[in-house]
């Protein structure tokens, strides 16, 4: 069946080459360069892709044909034998490997659209078998765990979670989570902000401690917060001065 | 079609399938009377029951299906359910070991001295057999009690959960005393 | 178990499964060595060959699985849904047999004997599961080494890569002259 001439879209420079050698009829081993360098340039040059990736990898090409063609006007090398080589034996050889992987793929294709036909069976598993548990083997299971050893454990974990107990937090008692959240702290030190432009911070806190101390920790949170996304500026004259809270303009 | 080609397209179709089918549908995708159908069912039917069969013709009313047969089914469990293996992680043991100490037990409590979930490791623990629901508490959402089992007793060789080794005096001295207090209070509020 | 019984007992886990399963999985199911079982599925490969039986034993590696004689396709394909299918482009299918032919390969390879890039065919292989990573090559920068997956020898109906088609004498007439005498040349050298 031959290799099917396809549309002028070639997978690759290899492809194209090969297209350009079969429509010529010529022999793999013995390609004239000359003809098929210009030949190649040519389509090169018609391409219509804008895919420099694509592209490149044309060029390539064309640079080892070009190459080669130089080559060929030079007085030929030798190998170890003594015997000439031939500057296009290795594009032939890859050549010719390409074209061997190539039809491979079209037998290949067969194989797909024969075994297509097969078709499979999905799995049925009968309830009995589907909901079969097995049964647990405590010995085994238990092995050689002894009560001690789970009293080990019992102690391991009950120091563990002394370790973590924060002795400064757990002095607050529990902080409820739910009581102040930083989004309503922050919606109100922007409408105090709006109220009062400029401020002591001090003062701030200082109503906030009337509140309870989380209060005040969450309220210097949003300010940081406010900081942050530049809703306000915060100045200090000196170390442990005053520090003053001004409103920023609204972007727009 | 020959009788031969037929049986083996039945055959084709069915265990395609997997599931049951018409005689009516069999028919007319092979073009072929349902009576002639019907009687080549009962002929593979009859095939199928020979010794070196694993699966069987099931007749369904106007529906025949294929299906495997039940002496094999052991086999089918082993392949078809990956040996299980058991084993107590680190996780189930020290959920374990709690519910072992601190009797009857809510999620909740296991939650608190873990510090984490543990919802998959109490299940698996009921799975096990390790463990059991034991009552509910008498507080708001009456969440479920959890306690030892007898096999789990039984396993470790104590004839009750009295029987199990409790913390001495002085280990407990080498916990931090404030620290004490602290999971002392955690636990005992609930 | 007598032989007949274990061929029963195979029937039965390949039916139920429907995927394909290990040979070692059948013989530690079956309590029966592997060779034992590769024997038994060797002659239920040929009793399936019967004209009356529309399924057959597929050999895939070391696993085994059953399906539908593809001469009934055409029937089956009036009752059963038709399996969902993906369209191999030539890109693909080019990338596939290079793979297939010379795994494990590298990435490189493969560019290297297309000329091009490969990435996507690659990627494309991989998600239809065709292909899959099956380690890396001792170099530098340890490339990842591809393969082709069991999946592959079902949808292309080979038992095993050793299996795929080779190029025969009669194949070769059919390529144009002027390169017979090359390709010759080239397959005999392998």
């Amino acid at each position: 069946m031959g290799i099917p001439v396809k549309l002028p879209v070639f997978e690759g420079p290899l492809d194209l080459l090969l297209h350009l050698i079969e429509s010529n009829k010529i022999d793999i081993y013995d390609i004239p360069i000359v003809m098929i360098t210009d030949q190649y340039m040519e389509y090169i040059r018609t391409m219509e892709t804008r895919d420099l990736n694509t592209m490149s990898e044309f060029l390539v090409m064309a640079a080892t044909l070009l190459e080669i063609k130089a080559k060929l006007l030079l007085p030929a090398e030798v190998d170890e034998e003594g015997e000439e080589i031939d500057p296009r034996a290795e594009l032939a050889e890859r050549l010719l490997e390409y074209k061997m992987y190539k039809y491979m793929a079209y037998e290949l294709k067969d194989r797909q659209s024969l075994a297509a036909r097969a078709l499979y069976k999905e799995a049925t598993i009968p309830d009995e078998v589907a909901s079969y548990i097995e049964p647990v083997d405590l010995e085994e299971l238990v092995g050689d765990l002894t009560l001690q050893k789970l009293n080990e454990i019992f102690k391991s974990i009950l120091r563990r979670q002394e370790d973590k107990i924060d002795p400064v937090r757990s002095k607050f008692g529990d902080i409820e989570k739910e009581e102040v959240s930083l989004e309503d702290k922050m919606s109100s030190v922007e409408t105090y902000l709006k109220g009062h432009r400029r401020f002591s911070f001090r003062n701030l806190l200082e109503q906030e401690a009337k509140k309870s101390r989380l209060h005040v920790i969450v309220t210097f949170l949003a300010v940081l917060e406010l900081m942050k996304t530049g809703r306000l500026t915060v100045q200090q004259e000196e170390t442990f001065g005053e520090i003053l809270i001004e409103a920023k303009e609204p972007r727009e | 079609m020959e009788n031969e080609k037929l049986k083996a397209a039945i055959e084709a179709v069915l265990f395609t399938m997997g599931d049951s089918v018409e005689i009516s549908h069999l028919a007319a995708a092979l073009n072929t009377e349902p009576e002639k159908i019907r009687e080549l069912l009962k002929e593979m039917k009859e095939r199928y029951e020979e010794e070196d069969r694993g699966i069987r013709l099931l007749e369904l009313e106007s529906a025949y299906q294929l299906c495997t047969k039940t002496e094999y089914y052991d086999y089918l469990i082993r392949i078809a359910k990956q040996p299980k293996k058991y084993v107590l992680t680190e996780v189930l043991l020290e959920t374990l070991s709690i519910v072992a100490y601190k009797q009857p037990v809510t999620r909740l409590e296991i939650e608190k001295i873990r510090g984490v979930k543990c919802d998959h490791a109490v299940n698996k623990l009921i799975e096990y057999g390790l463990i059991e629901e034991v009552g509910r508490l008498d507080a708001p959402g009456r969440p479920l009690l959890f306690g030892t089992t007898e096999d789990f007793l039984r396993s470790f060789g104590v004839s009750s959960t009295e029987d199990l080794p409790r913390i001495s005096p002085e280990q407990i001295e080498d916990f931090k005393e404030e620290a004490e207090e602290e999971i002392q209070q955690k636990i005992h509020k609930k």
